[in-house]
């Protein structure tokens, strides 16, 4: 369902979670740290690494009643979430998601979903180390 | 009485990294209109840490479960101050 | 950029030629043959295996348009398609849609594009056998 | 003029799984409006074959490319006829 991880990413084990023989449509989402920061409209800054805070309790919460929301709003078969916590570096993964159906086009729909939510409301935080030596907290990217 | 306060996300940066410990003076048990709410200590903190206040964009929580502005606070509660999130 | 695949659809190698670093977001589709066909409004029968028949040399030069279409209509940084043709078992993956983009909307949109188009347009055809020994030829679900 | 004829898809089970040889009459080459065009060659198959014409639907392949209903035909020409994808 949803879940957060202090080690990277185990996609294998998630998809596996999430495939079904009845579906036909498999989508999934991966965020990645990338070599800059994403401030729109601002000078973009070179990264090294991040870090993710997160109230684990309250993430965990949030994050299960999205994908509970997902599965009655859309008309798909499974879904999962797992969000890194901790320390990243660039091109490690920070989130997945992945969603099964029977038809794409709910696939696709309840994946954004599921990944907008998270980001809006899922009790996580970004910090960014950057190459001068700076950090920031990130305000939300929506 | 003693209350724990905990800033995260960019909270962090604007107040104070490690969670606070404050000693506020109990309400008055007589006088409803003493009540403590968590605004209160809310406007409080921003008024020490020169912050302008944020009601509607923060969210507030009260011993690790959502809470509302206007919730009472009494001793040994723990009060979290969320900004919005920013994961993925 | 676009394949079509007689063998099992190789996702690693795939994922490989659509990642780089300064992308921040992946999306991907993988279609899988299902349990029962995708008929609307007619009785779902059981599926045993599918052949997809194509003309490999227009499939190609429709796909790479395809893929090149999307790297112009939407802010992506990469995409890669491929299709798998010949005979399928139930659970086998029929086709694999990757995009990476500094951004989710335009990944998740231009995935969902290059999938529509290539079912829409691509001069591939399914042919599918049914439990009770019948087979039919599938009229496009788009 | 001989020409091959191949059917893609469920116009195989419509037509032929293999592909046809056909021998057409040679056009007189003094008389423009005898000219034979894809279409020519569709419509009489659909009429051997009792099929209903679907000339909106199928797109019509002349040596492995896209073609027009209108192009002409020559001798040894492959004419291949595409129903709707449904890959995917």
């Amino acid at each position: 369902m949803f879940s957060l991880s202090e080690k990277d990413i185990d996609v294998i084990q998630l998809k596996q979670q999430v495939i079904n023989p009845q579906s036909g449509g498999f989508v999934c989402f991966e965020g990645w740290v990338r070599n800059h920061n994403s401030a729109e409209g601002k000078t973009s800054q070179p990264v090294l690494e991040l870090h993710y805070e997160a109230h684990p309790k309250l993430a965990e919460k949030v994050g299960k009643t999205i994908i509970t929301d997902a599965l009655q709003k859309f008309d798909i078969n499974a879904a999962c979430c797992c969000h890194r916590i901790g320390q990243l570096k660039v091109g490690d993964m920070a989130i997945w998601v992945g969603v099964s159906a029977d038809h794409r086009q709910a696939a696709f729909q309840a994946c954004e979903y599921i990944l907008n939510q998270t980001k809006a409301n899922v009790p996580i935080w970004k910090n960014e180390f950057y190459e001068n030596g700076e950090s920031g907290w990130v305000e939300a990217n929506l | 009485m003693k209350l724990s306060i905990e800033f995260y996300g960019r909270l962090k940066a604007q107040f104070s990294t490690k969670p606070l410990e404050l000693n506020v003076a109990e309400p008055d048990k007589t006088d409803r209109n003493t009540i403590i709410t968590i605004e209160n200590i809310y406007l409080d903190l921003c008024q020490s840490y020169g912050c302008k206040s944020e009601i509607k964009i923060i969210k507030p929580i009260l011993n690790d479960t959502f809470a509302e502005w206007n919730d009472p606070v009494k001793t040994n509660d723990v009060i979290g101050f969320f900004p919005p999130a920013s994961g993925g």
